[in-house]
């Protein structure tokens, strides 16, 4: 039950948000029950700590199991380890930060937080299943809230961007329904087809059922996460979306992705191990390639998106380096780079909301006006950028860390390309930021310097952000406990 | 070389406070980020009281250090003070924050506080009015924090880490007049270049980790140092084809420094970094961060010594950087850019030094490097503190619109006189001795560089002198405001750090900081005629073209022409720059990969989706609405059916 | 013996008792509309309870009738959505001067069905699938005035006629290869010799053309566009949902011998059917077609499940049917209260219908996602457990082509979403006020297709009850 | 004894069969489509008396079937032609062509 409870605090949520309407009871309760929400994941992580076995990252906890669909032996089966945990604590804190962003929604304000309380809820979900079946339950779930987010108060070309995401999406999870498919029917479990991921893992299915499936599972979750080439998705759908639906998209469904991919080349090692050297390709096809892409894009939101495919790009490499320490770093990466996309993104809507443009030609000097927004913008760039001390200089040094271990050449070869993305990164990132906050004063139309900074809402969102990214920054050793023991 | 030790009751008396050293700095910089509007004028006297307290404890480290602990067996041991389990990657692997003492450390140590203390001082006046005058000792702090982490760190990726953090804040001094674009762009291209540098720095730190297995400096000299087994060594197996991947690992270190330390040819942003407000250039761009790839070969410097090729790469490009950045630094006008390739020059030095033992003969260079490191961060922090107090009494940088200023600013012209002689290696000034200790190490071990060296001792003395006159002789001007010298608080660094710059030359640097079995550094005077003499005719040569204004410069600039036009260009390096980022890198690869992103790959789903479409329409007919259609096709279908199954599955 | 008639016949017979009332009724004292769909939906709701209580398994008419408790939940649920469309259809009829004689159609047709469904020979079988599609026809022309309701008709009547022609031309051909009609004695004698297999072939194309399986499906979308909404709706669910509880059960008993060769048929069959669907549902612009072809796409799918041939299947089907029943007649709910009260029925009608209606519009909008199987609603459990079924069998190409298929049939449902939701529309459909019959219907099916979904133990009562394949 | 053999009835009626199947085809007045469908039909019928008659004579199961068959195609037929009916107060033709306004 401990568990269940994060599902099902977000769903009371969602229906009690059906019945009170107006923008201040609608937020002001959906932002309450994001609160709860994460307090309720800081005192699990609490909890989890203490119960688990000292140095057992594998370790799964709060387990529970109840039969579903009894002839196909399908469970409602829940726990957690060090890593979906760690999980659960990115999608609380992006919950509540994107939350306190769209304090201020104009149009249709309680199906919007309806949808970013869905949203959640099935990562939420996602991350906590032990079924194959809830796992692709919850994925699915997930999935149309985007749609609708976007489609409804997303900006600029809406529709095509919400369409696009919600068929490359849905093809993904096509995809990962065959594998699924596949490992039910070919795990050789004792307790004979199931979706339990602890059973399939501990009875190992045959190599070449592996060989056939995984590809599937992978290339299907790889969508979900910007595997080169099906990542088009990814910079029209959060350059269009609402600054909220941004800050999800990009700081926890990707993740939802990146998540699977990982548990998939756990289940399926040999498998992995088989096409480890497509996935590096890929991987480094992404962050190089996504680095370059990022550089010529004008609009403030493609560059984040386009980084963004860049930076999971490293989540994917750690995964096909299959080096423990590369794995670990892959994790980091993800939760890093939840944190930091949500800030940025969140910062750019800031700027929007004032601005009303995020052409980086068109601003200029913002530091001058806005020196609270300009400054997370900055740290928001800086951590992108891989700066020591923010979140995703940890993530990125694991990951080259456990790449490097990988002793074959070619893996050393696109490891160094991977590594040559920080200069790529820093060349992007400055760009745009010694436009848009520093240099000249531009873009502030009319209002001149009288434009406001952020409010208490935008600073509180900003502040948890930025914390996180600082407390993983600063003091790692306690996620890497976390999530590797 | 037998593994060096570090003994616990030694670190006990350290551990306790040494940590405070970086961290009060670190504490003025998160209090005055948070709250420095709030304590707009004070802020600056906080973070400097603050310094105060950790220069002084800076001290007493260095005391204790040498004096109380002393040495054990002939050498001063490393001291690991503490070191805590920051990331752990992998058993053995792992980044520690800790606190590694050795000579070189504490020296270093004293350095960065006592310069850092003068600029916190010096700015209280310079920076006074500034709007962001929080904002700047909030940075500076920053900066030192980064600094002291740098020159502590008992670990490679900490090094890295504290090596970043120090890119950062100097990225931010630099750029902090935010509205001149030439202030950004500077920011932006100090950040990129030695951004670029530090790919090469981490991927040696990859290559070194693997293989020594350990990212601790200790450990790590100890790993590759005693065991010639270790794969590193055996040449080109995994590495590149002929190089062996401990030269690749070096090579790669060594040019995360030569980024950092603003060596050819990655030396294009120092210049232009001039734009930062003069005290912070005399911090970071001539004190403490430029040195710091001189510090890291240093620190690696037993490493090094397993690689000659290396050390020979380093001595030549140590020695081309000194050459060329002083022929340069003859022909700029802008002041701070003519200090700035002075200390490229300097620094050159320093590397050449390193690099001399590569030929084999003595290892000299180690000691005599650190030593002009030593002596170079007080003279040349001082010349630009000069150099900002006369800009902030005058108001532009460009030496042609100054001159015989000494009438006005008698204790900088002092100073500056003093931090010239010095820097020209005139008897008995600190860069005297250091210089000299260098040459010999040249002469000892390579003559040509030995040659070079002497030469660009002479134009150093040139141009530095160059300066000089034309800033303080030259033709007397009248100034429209008649402000005078400036507050105490601009005088007192000038007049400490003048005071060092004629003292420290007399310390027995060797004694302090030398490789474990160096032999003892003696001059023979003989030695040292050659160069005085060349630095006193550079002197002269200035005195003749500079001392009265006449127009004897101008005629020999027209009779050099192309020559001196492409000197005064810097050898075009920053077209040359401009054209490899423009053309190549945004033209060449970002614009292509940018258009098959939006034309191929989303044009292939876009595609996809119209063909669909196109497909679906051009079956319509099918539908035709006309009901013995429907049933013809009806008929078809079991016809069909049929078909397949006698001719297909039977 | 007689008791056993009355018994294990309960539900045909209650079918007829009411048919016989409407007549009487009809004939004797003419009713208010009101007072006429109160006493049907009353009289519906009474047939539906009456056929949950004292059933139990058994044969009458040597083996002519089987009764058993998977048959009498097939039947259930087709009373249930008869009941669900008589009350969604209210608002039609009430305008309508012929609302006893739609009725007794209707309950002809359904009394067709239930016949058909626990048929155990091949004449009952016949005979209660023309009962069921013969007075279909009439109920397609409801709209007497309407041109296009009187050619739908017209189609739906030649076809079937001829459908219905080569099916007994099969079933001739079966009965010469075997000497008998009865299900159970043919299961022993099918051996798949040719004329056996083509005769086969002949029948499965009866069937194909009531489920309207590509290429069987043309007069599937013009039927559905011309018949009045009530009719289109029972088309779509019960009648199809009918024959395919037939088809399953025959293919799966008697047909089990030459399995592997129908197996090879309904994989080229699935598969064309779920592309042929989709591609014409891309491009339609009457919402009702678009839902006909939509359907076609979701046969498909239920093919798919079918090629699996295991209890698994089996379960998988009826279950999928129960969802259908709920999803589409949701959809059918809503299009039938807007048709009726504002006539129109293009898609781009409801553009911006989500200001006017919100509360239709999410019932519409929910109904799509159940069709197009996302979670949480019921159609993605449907969906699921189909593929599964299909991948049971181990053809992976079969199940990944389906799998990919549903991109196009997201990209459908949600291109309606997003006329609702996000386009703009100067003159959108009024607000509606939904009559009390509507409501209810909506309220069932949505609480049906929440429910039948998450809650696991309906499917495993169905499967318990498919045990018999 | 010369009795006609089975093969030359069965011939005779898939004969009828796609005679009829023609007819459907190829007229475009309503009556005739009608009346080639019941063509059809009554091979069918001949096929099931024959198969009966020739194969199975123990049992009555074909002649059965025929019976049923007759009855359903005249209920068939009448619904079918009051649909044609009303078809022609519509369109004021029952010529197949005419009715041809949904399509694709």
């Amino acid at each position: 039950m401990l568990l269940s409870a994060l599902i099902i605090l977000p769903l009371l949520t969602a229906i009690a948000l059906l019945f009170c309407n107006g923008l201040r009871q609608v937020r002001v309760l959906a932002l309450s029950g994001a609160v709860v929400q994460l307090i309720y994941v800081l005192w699990l992580l609490v909890v989890y700590w203490q119960q688990r076995p000292a140095g057992d990252a594998a370790a799964i906890l709060f387990e529970e199991d109840h039969l579903w669909f009894t002839p196909l032996n399908i469970h409602y089966h829940i726990g957690v380890d060090g890593i979906a945990m760690a999980m659960i604590l990115l999608t609380a804190l992006v919950a509540v930060a994107g939350i306190l962003v769209s304090w201020s929604v104009e149009k249709l304000n309680r199906e919007f937080f309806f949808l970013l309380v869905l949203l959640s809820l099935g990562a939420y979900g996602f991350f906590i299943s032990l079924d194959l079946f809830t796992l692709f339950f919850f994925l699915e779930v997930a999935v149309i809230p985007k749609f609708l987010l976007i489609g409804i108060w997303g900006s600029g070309s809406k529709e095509y961007s919400a369409m696009k995401l919600a068929l490359l999406l849905m093809g993904g999870s096509a995809l990962v329904f065959v594998g699924l498919a596949g490992i039910y029917f070919n795990a050789p479990t004792a307790a004979g087809h199931t979706f339990d991921l602890l059973q399939i893992a501990r009875a190992a299915i045959p190599a070449e059922a592996q060989k056939l499936f995984f590809p599937f599972a992978f290339i299907g979750f790889g969508i979900f996460t910007a595997l080169f080439p099906f990542h088009t998705w990814v910079p029209d759908g959060h350059s269009s979306a609402p600054t909220a639906a941004s800050m999800f998209l990009a700081g926890i469904s990707m993740k939802l992705g990146g998540y699977g991919c990982l548990r998939m080349a756990l289940l399926m090692p040999e498998a992995a191990q088989a096409y480890s050297g497509i996935i590096i390709l890929l991987a480094t096809i992404a962050i190089i390639y996504g680095a370059f892409a990022t550089m010529m894009q004008t609009d403030l939101k493609y560059i984040n998106a386009y980084s963004s495919v860049s930076h999971c790009g490293f989540v994917l490499l750690g995964i096909g380096m299959l080096t423990k320490t590369a794995i670990m770093g892959a994790v980091l990466q993800m939760v890093s780079h939840g944190l930091m996309t949500a800030l940025f993104f969140a910062a750019i809507g800031m700027l929007y909301d004032r601005t009303h443009t995020r052409q980086v030609a068109q601003l200029g000097g913002l530091l001058k006006v806005m020196p609270f927004i300009a400054t997370v913008f900055v740290i928001a760039g800086l951590c992108s950028l891989g700066l020591p001390g923010l979140s995703g200089f940890v993530a990125e040094v694991t990951v080259f860390m456990g790449a490097w271990q990988n002793e074959d050449a070619l893996y050393r070869i696109a490891t160094v390309l991977a590594c040559a993305s920080i200069v790529l990164t820093a060349v992007y990132i400055l760009r745009a930021m010694g436009k848009v906050i520093m240099g000249p004063l531009a873009g502030t139309g009319s209002l001149g310097d009288s434009l406001p900074d952020a409010g208490w809402n935008e600073k509180l969102a900003a502040g948890i952000l930025i914390t996180g990214i600082l407390v993983m920054g600063i003091t790692p050793f306690w996620i890497i406990q976390l999530i590797s023991g | 070389m037998q593994r060096p030790f570090t003994i616990d009751d030694i670190a006990m008396n350290y551990s306790s406070y040494i940590a405070l050293i970086p961290l009060l700095p670190l504490a003025a910089f998160v209090m005055l980020g948070l709250l420095g509007k709030q304590l707009s004028r004070s802020a600056g006297i906080l973070a400097t009281l603050i310094m105060l307290v950790s220069t002084v404890l800076a001290c007493y480290t260095a005391y204790n250090y040498f004096f109380v602990t002393g040495k054990v067996n002939g050498v001063y041991p490393p001291v690991a003070a503490f070191h805590y389990n920051w990331l752990p990657f992998s058993p053995g692997l792992s980044i520690d924050m800790g606190v590694l003492l050795d000579p070189a450390s504490v020296m270093m140590l004293v350095v960065v506080n006592f310069v850092s203390l003068m600029v916190h001082v010096f700015s209280l006046a310079y920076m006074k009015g500034e709007n962001r005058f929080a904002t700047y000792y909030a940075f500076l702090a920053l900066f030192t924090f980064s600094m002291l982490g740098l020159v502590l760190s008992g670990n490679l990726l900490q090094m890295y880490i504290f090596w970043e953090l120090v890119g950062v804040s100097s990225f931010l001094l630099i750029g902090f007049y935010y509205d001149r674009p030439a202030a950004v762009a500077a920011a932006k291209k100090a950040f990129i270049v030695t951004r670029f540098a530090d790919l090469g720095f981490l991927i040696g730190i990859l290559i070194l980790a693997f293989y020594g297995g350990t990212l601790d400096f200790n450990t790590l000299i100890y790993q590759l140092t005693a065991t010639n087994s270790s794969p590193l060594t055996q040449s080109p197996q995994a590495g590149f084809p002929g190089i062996s991947l401990l030269t690749w690992a070096l090579m790669l270190v060594f040019m995360g420094g030569a980024g950092k330390s603003a060596m050819f040819p990655l030396h294009i942003w120092l210049p232009d970094a001039m734009e930062g407000p003069t005290p912070v250039s005399a911090l970071i761009h001539a004190a403490t961060m430029v040195v710091a790839g001189v510090y890291l070969v240093a620190r690696l410097y037993p490493i090094y010594l397993l690689d000659v090729a290396v050390l020979q790469i380093i001595t030549w490009v140590g020695a081309i950087s000194a050459f060329l950045a002083a022929i340069i630094a003859c022909t700029q006008t802008d002041i701070k850019r003519v200090l700035a390739y002075s200390t490229i020059s300097q620094i050159g030095y320093m590397l050449f030094a390193l690099g001399l033992a590569g030929y084999g003969h003595t290892t000299t260079g180690y000691s005599a490097s650190l030593f002009h490191l030593f002596t170079h961060a007080f003279f040349k922090s001082l010349l630009f503190l000069g150099a900002g107090a006369v800009i902030h009494f005058v108001h532009t940088n460009e030496m042609l619109e100054m001159g015989g200023l000494r009438k006005w600013m008698p204790v900088t012209h002092l100073t500056f006189l003093i931090a010239c002689m010095a820097i020209a290696g005139i008897p008995p000034f600190a860069g005297f001795f250091s210089k000299e200790e260098i040459l010999l190490a040249a002469w000892e071990n390579n003559r040509y560089v030995f040659l070079l060296a002497l030469i660009t001792s002479g134009i150093t003395a040139f141009y530095m002198f160059r300066l000089y006159f034309s800033i303080f002789w030259s033709r007397t001007r009248s100034y429209p405001h008649q402000h005078g010298e400036g507050s105490w608080t601009m005088k007192v660094p000038l007049v400490l750090l003048g005071t060092a710059a004629v003292l420290v030359g007399f310390i027995p640097f060797a004694d302090f900081v030398a490789l474990d079995n160096q032999k003892e550094i003696t001059i023979p005077l003989s030695f040292s005629i050659a160069p005085v003499t060349i630095a006193i005719a550079g002197i002269a040569l200035a005195y003749l073209l500079y001392y009265k204004y006449n127009p004897g410069p101008q005629k020999l600039a027209l009779a050099l022409g192309g020559l001196y036009k492409m000197v005064k260009r810097k050898f075009y390096f920053d077209e040359l720059y401009l054209f490899i980022t423009k053309r190549i890198i945004f033209d060449g690869i970002a614009k292509p990969a940018a258009w098959i992103d939006k034309h191929l790959v989303d044009g292939f789903m876009n595609g996809a989706g119209r063909a669909t479409a196109r497909f679906a329409e051009s079956i319509k007919a099918w539908q035709s609405g006309r009901v013995q259609s429907y049933a013809l096709y009806f008929f078809g279908g079991i016809i069909a059916l049929a078909a397949l199954i006698v001719y297909w599955w039977t | 013996m007689m008791s056993d008639f009355f018994i294990l016949m309960k539900q045909e017979l209650v079918i007829t008792v009411i048919i016989f009332i409407l007549l009487l009724l009809k004939i004797g004292a003419d009713l208010s509309n009101e007072k006429m769909l109160q006493l049907a939906n009353a009289l519906l709701l009474l047939n539906l309870v009456l056929g949950f209580i004292g059933n139990r398994p058994g044969v009458l008419f040597n083996e002519m009738f089987l009764a058993n408790p998977l048959v009498v939940l097939e039947k259930n649920i087709l009373s249930l959505g008869t009941l669900i469309i008589s009350l969604q259809s209210s608002a039609w009829l009430k305008k309508h001067d012929h609302v006893p004689e739609f009725y007794i159609l209707l309950l002809c047709t359904l009394l067709g069905m239930f016949f058909m469904i626990s048929s155990g020979n091949l004449l009952i079988f016949y005979v209660g699938l023309e009962l069921s599609s013969i007075p279909l026809a009439a109920m397609a022309n409801f709209d007497l005035g309407r041109k296009r309701s009187s050619e739908a008709a017209m189609k739906f009547i030649i076809s079937s006629a001829f459908a219905s022609g080569l099916l007994l031309f099969g079933i001739s051909l079966v009965y010469g290869a075997t000497g008998t009609l009865t299900f159970s004695e043919l299961g022993a004698l099918i051996a798949g010799g040719p004329l056996q297999t083509f005769a086969f072939v002949l029948l499965l194309a009866g069937f194909a053309f009531k489920i309207s399986v590509v290429p069987f499906h043309l007069w599937t979308a013009d039927v559905y566009e011309g018949a009045p909404v009530a009719v289109t709706s029972w088309l779509s669910v019960v009648s199809k949902g009918s024959v395919l509880f037939v088809f399953v059960s025959v293919l799966y008993t008697v047909f089990k011998p030459i399995a592997g060769s129908w197996y090879n048929m309904l994989f080229v069959l699935s598969v064309l059917t779920i592309l042929t669907g989709n591609l014409f549902a891309i491009r339609q612009h009457n919402i009702k077609r678009f839902l006909a072809f939509s359907s076609i796409a979701q046969i498909g799918f239920i093919l798919v499940g079918i090629t699996g041939s295991s209890q698994l299947a089996a379960a998988s089907v009826v279950y999928f049917v129960l969802i259908y029943v709920f999803s589409n007649l949701a959809a059918f709910g809503v299009i039938a209260l807007v048709s009726a009260v504002t006539g129109r029925e293009q898609l781009n009608d409801y553009r911006g219908f989500y200001r006017t209606n919100p509360v239709l519009s999410w019932v519409l909008t929910i109904a799509l996602f159940s069709l197009a199987g996302v979670p949480p609603t019921a159609g993605f459990f449907g969906k699921f457990f189909l593929l599964l079924a299909g991948a049971g069998k181990g053809n992976y190409i079969l199940v990944t082509i389906a799998a990919l298929n549903m991109i196009l049939s997201f990209y459908y449902y949600l291109r309606l979403v997003k006329a609702i939701f996000m386009d703009v529309n100067e003159q959108p459909i009024e607000q509606l006020s939904i009559p009390a019959y509507s409501k209810l219907a909506l309220f069932i099916c949505i609480t049906g297709i929440i429910v039948t979904g998450l809650a696991g133990y309906v499917y495993d009562y169905i499967h318990s009850l498919s045990s018999k394949f | 004894m010369n009795e006609i053999p089975l093969t030359h009835i069965l011939f005779l009626s898939t004969a009828l069969f796609f005679i009829g199947m023609y007819g459907l085809f190829t007229r475009r007045n309503l009556i005739t489509m009608l009346m080639a469908i019941e063509l059809m039909l009554n091979s069918v019928n001949i096929n099931f008396v024959a198969f009966n008659k020739y194969l199975y004579p123990d049992k009555l199961n074909g002649v059965f079937f025929t019976l049923f068959i007759i009855a359903v195609a005249a209920a068939e037929a009448a619904v079918a032609i009051a649909i044609f009916i009303n078809l022609y107060r519509n369109h004021r033709s029952i010529d197949v062509e005419e009715t041809e306004q949904m399509r694709y």
